[in-house]
């Protein structure tokens, strides 16, 4: 394997991260959803990518799967879902899109020097690999908990999963267990979260989850 | 042959306290009364009243149960033992290791319970007062007196009253503030426990601050006898010990034949008359006190008690 | 892989698959609940059959002293549960809380969750035993939501998103142990495998360890419970039925925590990495803390228990943070009769619960006098669970206590203070609950005693006698958790 | 021998236990229910008396395959664990035979009857336990079943709390016993006694064992501040049960405190008598004055079990004291002193918990201010409470009075202790030892005057009935053994003698060797006190006086109306009351011990409504310890619980956070 093909990884993970700074900076809910397309689009190419470099073959169809599912799919539905139940306002972010940036600024710094000792038998190159994995994981943590709005954070989660994928596959020989649970969990994530957002039209007029929260046990 | 001679002797001393007890009361009447410029009455008075008394029926209020009607013997019985028990004319009598100073004291503590019960039993007002009264003075007097106890076995290394008695009457002593100190709270429990003035009035019955007179209110006839018999001897007992202790000078010892005894009695009866002066003079100068006052008097005393106890630490400087 | 042991093993998965197939497609409900009972009674016998023989590992599959109790009390309290839940859902169905169609719907995901149950306690594959805490994750998930109520609906929504994340970082943690691990043992299913993994751990890189290890504490420790990351497990207990709050408790938590232990395994078998005790002492005090407070102002009383659930996941924790062979032994122990402890006060409480109409504890007095049994098997679980004597629980509190106290006394005092105020609520509720004049409805319950009372009796005789066969096999185990 | 019969007897309380929960309904069951524990008892009781007397070196030794796997169960009669079976038996043989009877009225027999035996077994296992899992498992299996009986009659007001009180401090005790048995058994966790008493501990340890061990036996004794549960839970209970706890139970109490500080800790230093005493003084003062202002009858013998254990542990201080500096001889008068107060104080206290049970019974009340005159209606009842009462507050010739005494004499000794602290403590303490006894000679002229004596207060009272035979038999027994323990203590001492000598390896002279069976602690012309000469003495004296009296005075007597004074007729409303009683003592203590407050409410000429006293009374212990931990509780819980309402978003924020943390500390630590 020639350094090359490990730089064009590189480029594709690193791309990713700058995609998840994308996600972040988004306050309007069909741009987030597109942005969101484009990290799955994203993810897909780099799976792609190491299914070519490591001859793995099974890894395109992971990279097919990210690509139809997440990439194409997903962002339809939820784009119907938003115009049905007719929210496709402003997202409300809880602190500002600066402070957030910065913040996710600090979480890829995190990310790098957690990584930095570790020392692998691939060298650096997987080590920072490893380290965009960690902040793309990060950066969908702090987009779910930056989003008052259930489909930001539904697009924070899979951002996570994104994250995810770009690990698995940067691992390399992981067994193919590994990506078929990953896009498994991918899928009963998004049915079951198809069924819920049913219910919860069925029942309130919006996802905001504020409405859920008032229906807490307990609060007097 | 000699055990029964020990006891023999013993006996005398009981007999001679029970005998000398109304004679101690009348005597204490008589130098109040001469102080008041009264003729007051005879010396043998407290006699020919408890003769009386002895003679006559007893009215028990209808409500008076058994407690009531065992309780005067079982004081008297009490008291009378205590009494015994004490060196008078001789120290080391055959029965004295039967009690030290402090089960002296709670043979009056037990004395002291039944009289209070009795009081209560009938379930009168005044009885009740007498019983709560007699009770919060013994709460505050038994402690002083048993702090008087411990300072004089930190001195004498005993609460063997015979013991504290040798050693006192030994050169080892010297004057000591101490002593001084245990002496006065000694006596001041005295005055309480023996319901003399300034905490009570042995000679009153109308009064609201009565203590020990409210809880005999119900007595009468041979009952009233013998607890004012236990009242004699209680007042005889204190002197004895104020005696033995603090004065414990021409007292013989166990063993040492009648001659010496014969010379101790004397010695004894000045002692007690001496100390019924005593009381008589101060119950006159001074007067009856409030009865939230006593527990200031008796803290007082416990007070000086335990200054004793600790003073002695320092002079003894071990 | 045609021993009888893997046979075994095998029908120990196959037998709750085909319930679950089976139970969602019969239509007849009166069947399906004794169907439910025959599935989990002969995985049980199934279970109970590795004491005798235990098959040769495989690479996917493996029976070892670390999990052959586990497994055999996974099925026996799903056996039980089954049990109580028959005549639970009996009751549901009657006040049609519940209908024909969920029901099916119920029974299928039972067994899909005692599937995944077993298999994640089964799993020598990393990878796999994290589907399968995924999976079982999944099923509880739609369980909890079951009866469809705004609280049911929140509960299960707020499960779903936290165990989600969970998810994720636990399979962050995953790729790392096979990253660090593939480097020296090579690619493929090997570098997957614990037994293989505990043996080679040595000569992994620490650093990649130490990562994955936080990944997997906070992923597999939100599955557990402990706080911070509890904020799903409350809600969820008191808002599903009541079986499911059992399973949910006595058993969920459980293979959580096994999952962990293995991990934790490896961690001790590799003198480099970061020593997993501090972190796991620390989120378990935090979680006996927080959750011994948290008992203090609950009015629903499954979500009391659930926060006692949660207290006592941080007492587990603590211990194996702790480690050495006395706390390790403890903590074991106390996984054990927690789960069969927390599940037999689900049994009652759930049948309280119908019986009153109500979880609200200021509706619910005086049981001892109205429900004699229900309110004594109440009675007898909160003193179990509080650590009073002579049970289980108290001889692995005993121990976690004493043998911490000499090495670090102030952790010792922080727990057993803990420990201290969750008893004083849970003592507090119990008077209310248990003593007084009855109030509410005096109906005789329907209730299944038996899986309770079984419960209890185990719990107490554990705490009187333990087998030597499973005090070697823990000592053993004890031994490798370091 | 005597080990496993005890240990069979234990096994079938046990076994009686689970066989009265299948039979609660039944009214047989009773009946075999405290038979049972009474042939049990009265067995064991034998096999201890055995022991203590005829073979106490032999200590027989026991291991059983149960309890923690690698140790199992180990059990062992030495003289100490000898000495309180006695206790512990007698207590139980007594309580048994007051059941017998007493219980077959018991409306909650089914939340009773599974959990009295099971009670008496767990405090046998306590005395006989020999390892620390299996001490502190009987422990707070004790405590267990003890708040179970306590929690018997649920539904009177108060007893919830009472049981929530008790079995919350209990818990906090043996969670101290807990800690301080890992102490001693060290790192590597071995737990027998034999193991913890070879190994040698530092005074960092030592000191830290010694206050948990204050912490955890005292708060079961019921040691002054950890007292409060006591007057709560004691009453709580059916009257035998109430016994067993206060006469018994809080021994088994003092019996930990002794197996720890005497023989698994090693030699004492003189300051951990020091603060011994200083709780044992406390607890003597505070729960005689509290007693002194408690109007409930089984109360008020409760606080009286915090005064009594306050003078057990001041005798322990004080041996804990003479041992450090080696003074054998005094620290054995010490500990004799305070092991034959153990004994006595079961003794009286199960006879006034009997006497008040029976009170209870025959009237339904317990308070004191709506009784009265019982004297006439319960003849023997009034009897026997008498003689309690007079036990209890160490009046000559009965048993309380003999180790008071005991203990003054140990007092006594104290100014050849070297260290100054001591020297002005124990006199102090000896004070506070003499004031309690005082305060409780007036609490129990107020209990048994108030309750027996006067006239009936309300109509219950007045309708009064003796209790049944059973149950006075119990009362009686006791009676006579105040009096023999009184009469004759030298036979009890001197079968103490070995339980002192392996407790400080000392013991006081043999007592029975004695002229006159006088007792001598130390030598004659120091000290003596015979109480058989005593009440012979008294006795005739009595008699005699009694006789001439009436042989030659006078005999006649008549009734009549009472004189008081020449008031006519008053009513019973009119005497004096338990409040009216303590009010003096109330003026002087009260003001600075309870805060005590009088408030008049006195109406206006022409107002008809009635004029009221109010008495204030706080205990400050509960408002200074007790209600600021409640508080912070109540207040951490409010503030903790607004994260139970966070939303999904905070709680990500939570987990995320916690991630977070994690990788900076691993990224800092790496």
């Amino acid at each position: 394997m020639d350094s090359f093909a490990l730089d064009v990884a590189h480029l594709f993970a690193g791309s990713l991260v700058l995609v998840s700074f994308m996600l972040l900076y988004q306050d309007r809910m069909f741009s987030l959803l597109n942005i969101f397309a484009l990290h799955a689009f994203v993810v897909s190419v780099s799976v792609a990518w190491q299914a070519h470099i490591q001859n793995a073959p099974h890894l395109y169809i992971t990279a097919a799967i990210a690509l139809v599912v997440k990439a194409i799919v997903i962002p339809i539905v939820l784009h119907r879902i938003i115009v049905r139940l007719g929210i496709h306002r402003n997202i409300e972010n809880v602190v500002g899109i600066g402070q957030t940036m910065l913040g996710g600024i600090g979480l890829v710094a995190l990310s790098i020097m957690v990584m930095l000792p570790i020392t692998t038998a691939e060298g650096t190159l997987v080590r920072e690999d490893l380290a965009f994995a960690l902040s793309v994981i990060l950066l969908g943590l702090l987009m779910m908990v930056s989003r008052r709005n259930a489909v930001g954070q539904v697009i924070g989660f899979m951002s996570i999963e994104n994250g995810l994928i770009l690990a698995a596959t940067g691992a390399k020989g992981m067994p193919l267990v590994v990506e078929i649970s990953v896009a498994f969990s991918i899928l009963i994530a998004l049915i079951v979260i198809g069924i819920f957002l049913f219910r919860i039209r069925e029942r309130f007029d919006s996802v905001d989850l504020h409405a859920l929260d008032r229906f807490r046990g307990e609060r007097p | 042959m000699a055990v029964i001679l020990d006891i023999l002797v013993q006996l005398g001393q009981l007999l001679l306290v029970l005998l000398l007890a109304p004679l101690l009361t009348g005597y204490v009447r008589k130098i109040k009364a001469h102080l008041l410029r009264r003729r007051g009455p005879d010396l043998i008075q407290p006699y020919r009243d408890l003769h009386k008394l002895l003679r006559k029926e007893v009215v028990l209020a209808d409500n008076a149960s058994w407690v009531f009607r065992t309780a005067p013997y079982l004081i008297f019985a009490t008291t009378w033992v205590a009494a015994a028990l004490v060196p008078t004319f001789a120290t080391g009598l055959v029965f004295s290791p039967a009690a030290d100073l402090i089960a002296i004291v709670a043979l009056l503590g037990s004395a002291r319970f039944m009289l209070a019960l009795a009081g209560l039993d009938v379930g009168t007002s005044f009885g009740g007062i007498g019983s709560s009264r007699e009770m919060m003075i013994a709460s505050l007097a038994e402690p002083a007196l048993l702090m008087i106890a411990f300072t004089l076995s930190l001195l004498a290394g005993s609460t063997q009253l015979s013991s504290v008695a040798t050693y006192m009457a030994g050169p080892a002593v010297g004057l000591r503030v101490s002593l001084a100190m245990a002496l006065v709270g000694l006596v001041m429990v005295a005055i309480a426990e023996n319901a003399r003035i300034p905490v009570d009035n042995p000679a009153t019955h109308l009064e609201l601050t009565m203590v020990h007179e409210a809880m005999i209110l119900e007595y009468s006839g041979r009952h009233l006898a013998v607890i004012e018999a236990a009242a004699s001897l209680k007042l005889l007992l204190y002197l004895s010990i104020i005696g033995c202790v603090f004065a414990p000078w021409g007292v013989a010892v166990a063993g040492e034949g009648f001659a010496a005894y014969a010379a101790s009695l004397p010695a004894y009866v000045i002692k007690l008359a001496a100390g019924g002066f005593l009381l008589a003079v101060f119950e006159t100068v001074i007067a009856k006190m409030r009865v939230f006052r006593v527990s200031e008097f008796l803290g007082a005393a416990l007070m000086l008690a335990l200054l004793a106890a600790l003073l002695l630490f320092v002079s003894r400087g071990t | 892989m045609s021993d009888p042991g893997s046979l075994v093993v095998r029908a120990i998965l196959i037998i709750p698959a085909v319930s679950a197939v089976l139970l969602a497609f019969l239509p007849d409900d009166r069947t399906t609940a004794r169907l439910n009972v025959l599935g989990t009674l002969l995985t049980l016998i199934c279970a109970v059959t590795l004491f005798l023989v235990r098959p040769e590992p495989g690479l996917f599959l493996i029976v070892d002293d670390v999990n052959v109790v586990f497994i055999v009390l996974n099925t026996f309290v799903g056996f039980t549960t089954s049990v109580f839940s028959g005549s639970y859902i009996a009751h549901e169905l009657e006040t049609g809380r519940l209908t024909h169609a969920y029901l099916r719907f119920y029974h299928a995901m039972y067994q899909t969750l005692m599937f995944a149950m077993n298999l994640a306690l089964l799993a020598n594959n990393v990878g796999l035993m994290w589907v399968a805490v995924e999976l079982a994750t999944l099923t509880t998930v739609l369980m909890v939501g079951i009866y469809r109520t705004h609280e049911a609906l929140e509960a299960a929504w707020k499960y779903f998103i936290l165990g989600s994340v969970g998810i994720a970082l636990a399979l962050f943690g995953t790729i790392l142990v096979y990253l660090a691990s593939s480097s020296v043992l090579g690619e493929g299913l090997e570098a997957m495998a614990w037994s293989v993994l505990v043996q080679r751990a040595s000569a992994f890189d620490p650093a990649l360890l130490n990562l994955a290890f936080v990944f997997l504490l906070l992923g597999y420790g939100t599955k557990v419970g402990l706080a911070p990351l509890h904020a799903w497990l409350p809600d969820a207990h008191a808002e599903g039925p009541t079986p499911i709050s059992a399973v949910l408790s006595g058993l969920l938590l459980n293979v959580a925590l096994f999952a962990l232990l293995r991990f934790k395994m490896v961690m001790s078998a590799n003198s480099g990495a970061l020593a997993p005790g501090p972190l796991m002492v620390t989120l378990g005090l935090v979680s006996v803390v927080f959750a011994a407070f948290m008992l203090y102002r609950r009015d629903d009383i499954k979500r009391m228990f659930a926060y006692s659930s949660i207290e006592h996941m941080g007492i587990i924790s603590f211990a194996f943070g702790m480690g050495g062979p006395l706390a390790n032994f403890a903590g074991l122990l106390h996984m054990i009769m927690h789960s069969l402890t927390k599940s037999a006060i689900f049994f009652s409480v759930g049948h309280i619960a119908q019986v009153k109409g109500t979880q609200k504890m200021d509706d619910i007095r005086g049981l001892t006098v109205s429900h004699p049994l229900l309110g004594w098997g109440l009675v007898l679980g909160v003193v179990t669970i509080v650590g009073l004597p002579p049970t289980g629980i108290f001889m692995s509190e005993f121990l976690i206590l004493t043998s911490t106290f000499a090495r670090a006394p102030v952790l010792a005092v922080v727990l057993g203070l803990g420990l201290l105020i969750a008893l004083g609520a849970l003592l507090y509720r119990l008077n209310g609950l248990a003593f007084g004049d009855a109030v509410g409805s005096n109906a005789p319950s329907r209730a299944s005693y038996v899986p309770l009372f079984t419960h209890l009796a185990v719990v107490l005789a554990a705490g009187i006698f333990l087998p030597p066969l499973l005090v070697s096999w823990f000592q053993h185990v004890a031994e490798l958790l370091g | 021998m005597a080990l496993d019969v005890v240990l069979w007897g234990v096994l079938t309380l046990f076994a009686t236990g689970a066989a009265a929960v299948a039979g609660a309904r039944r009214g047989s069951t009773s009946t075999f229910v405290y038979a049972v524990a009474l042939v049990v008892s009265m067995v064991a009781l034998c096999m201890a008396v055995w022991t203590l007397l005829v073979d106490p070196a032999a200590t027989p030794t026991v291991s059983l395959p149960i309890g923690l796997p690698w140790l199992g169960a180990h059990f062992r009669l030495d003289a100490l664990a000898a000495a309180f079976l006695v206790v512990v038996n007698l207590g139980g043989a007594t309580a048994s035979l007051y059941g017998l009877g007493y219980g077959r009225h018991e409306e909650e027999a089914g939340r009773v009857l599974p959990f009295f035996p099971a009670f008496l077994g767990g405090m046998n296992l306590v005395v006989l336990a020999d390892d620390a899992f299996t001490f502190l498992m009987a422990w707070e299996f004790m405590s267990l079943t003890s708040w179970a009986l306590v929690m018997a009659h649920h539904r009177q007001p108060g007893n919830a709390r009472a049981g929530y009180i008790y079995l919350l401090m209990a818990s906090l005790g043996t969670l101290s016993l807990l800690l301080a048995f890992g102490l001693l058994a060290g790192p590597a966790g071995s737990y027998t006694f034999d193991a913890i008493r070879n190994t040698q501990l530092s005074t960092t340890v030592a000191t830290a064992v010694l206050a948990l061990t204050l912490l955890g036996a005292g708060s079961k004794a019921g040691l002054v501040p950890l007292h409060v549960w006591l007057p709560l839970a004691h009453p709580a209970a059916p009257s035998h049960v109430s016994a067993l706890m206060s006469g018994v139970m809080t021994k088994v109490a003092v019996y930990g405190f002794v197996r720890i500080a005497f023989d698994l800790m090693g030699p004492p230093t003189w300051w951990s008598g020091g603060v011994v005493l200083l709780f044992g003084g406390a607890s003597a003062v505070l729960g005689v004055l509290h007693a002194l202002m408690e109007h409930d009858l089984k109360r008020l013998l409760a606080y009286h079990t915090v005064e009594n254990i306050g003078i057990i542990f001041i005798g322990l201080g004080l041996g804990l004291a003479f041992a450090a500096n080696d003074m054998r001889g005094a620290a054995a008068l010490a500990t004799t002193a305070a092991l034959f107060h153990v004994f006595n104080h079961s003794v009286f206290k199960s006879l006034l918990f009997f006497g008040s049970g029976a009170v209870l019974r025959s009237t339904g009340e317990r308070d004191m201010e709506r009784l009265g005159g019982l004297i006439h209606r319960m003849p023997y009842t009034a009897f026997a409470f008498l003689i309690g009462s007079a036990a209890i507050s160490a009046l000559p010739p009965f048993n309380g009075f003999v180790s008071e005494w005991l203990t003054f004499q140990a007092i006594l000794l104290s100014p050849q202790l070297p260290q100054w602290v001591l020297k002005f403590l124990v006199p102090a303490i000896g004070g506070l030892l003499a004031l309690s006894a005082a305060l409780a000679a007036a609490c129990f002229v107020k209990a048994f005057g108030i309750t027996f004596l006067g006239r009936a207060r309300t109509s219950l009272a007045q309708d009064a009935r003796e209790t049944d035979r059973l149950s006075l038999g119990a009362m009686f027994v006791l009676v006579v053994l105040c009096l023999v323990a009184g009469v004759l203590p030298a036979y009890f001492i001197d079968a103490l003698a070995p339980v002192v000598q392996g407790l400080v390896g000392a013991q006081m002279p043999r007592q029975s060797a004695f002229a006159w069976l006088t007792i001598v602690p130390i030598a004659e012309s120091r000290s003596s006190y015979n109480g058989l000469l005593l009440f012979v003495l008294i006795a005739v004296a009595a008699s005699l006086a009694a006789y001439v009296i009436h042989r030659w005075a006078s005999h006649a007597s008549r009734r009549s109306a009472p004189w008081d004074c020449g008031f006519p007729d008053a009513s019973a409303a009119t005497q004096y009351t338990a409040g009216s009683f303590a009010q003096p003592i109330r003026r002087v203590f009260g003001s600075v011990v309870f805060r005590a407050r009088e408030e008049i409410d006195m109406p206006q000429p022409g107002d008809s409504r009635p004029a009221r006293l109010h008495v204030h009374l706080h205990d400050l212990l509960w408002d200074t310890l007790y209600a600021p931990v409640a508080k912070a509780v109540g207040i951490t819980a409010d503030v903790l619980n607004r994260v139970q309402f966070l939303t999904i978003r905070g709680y990500l924020t939570l987990v995320s956070g916690a991630l977070v943390a994690l990788l900076v500390i691993l990224a800092v630590w790496q």
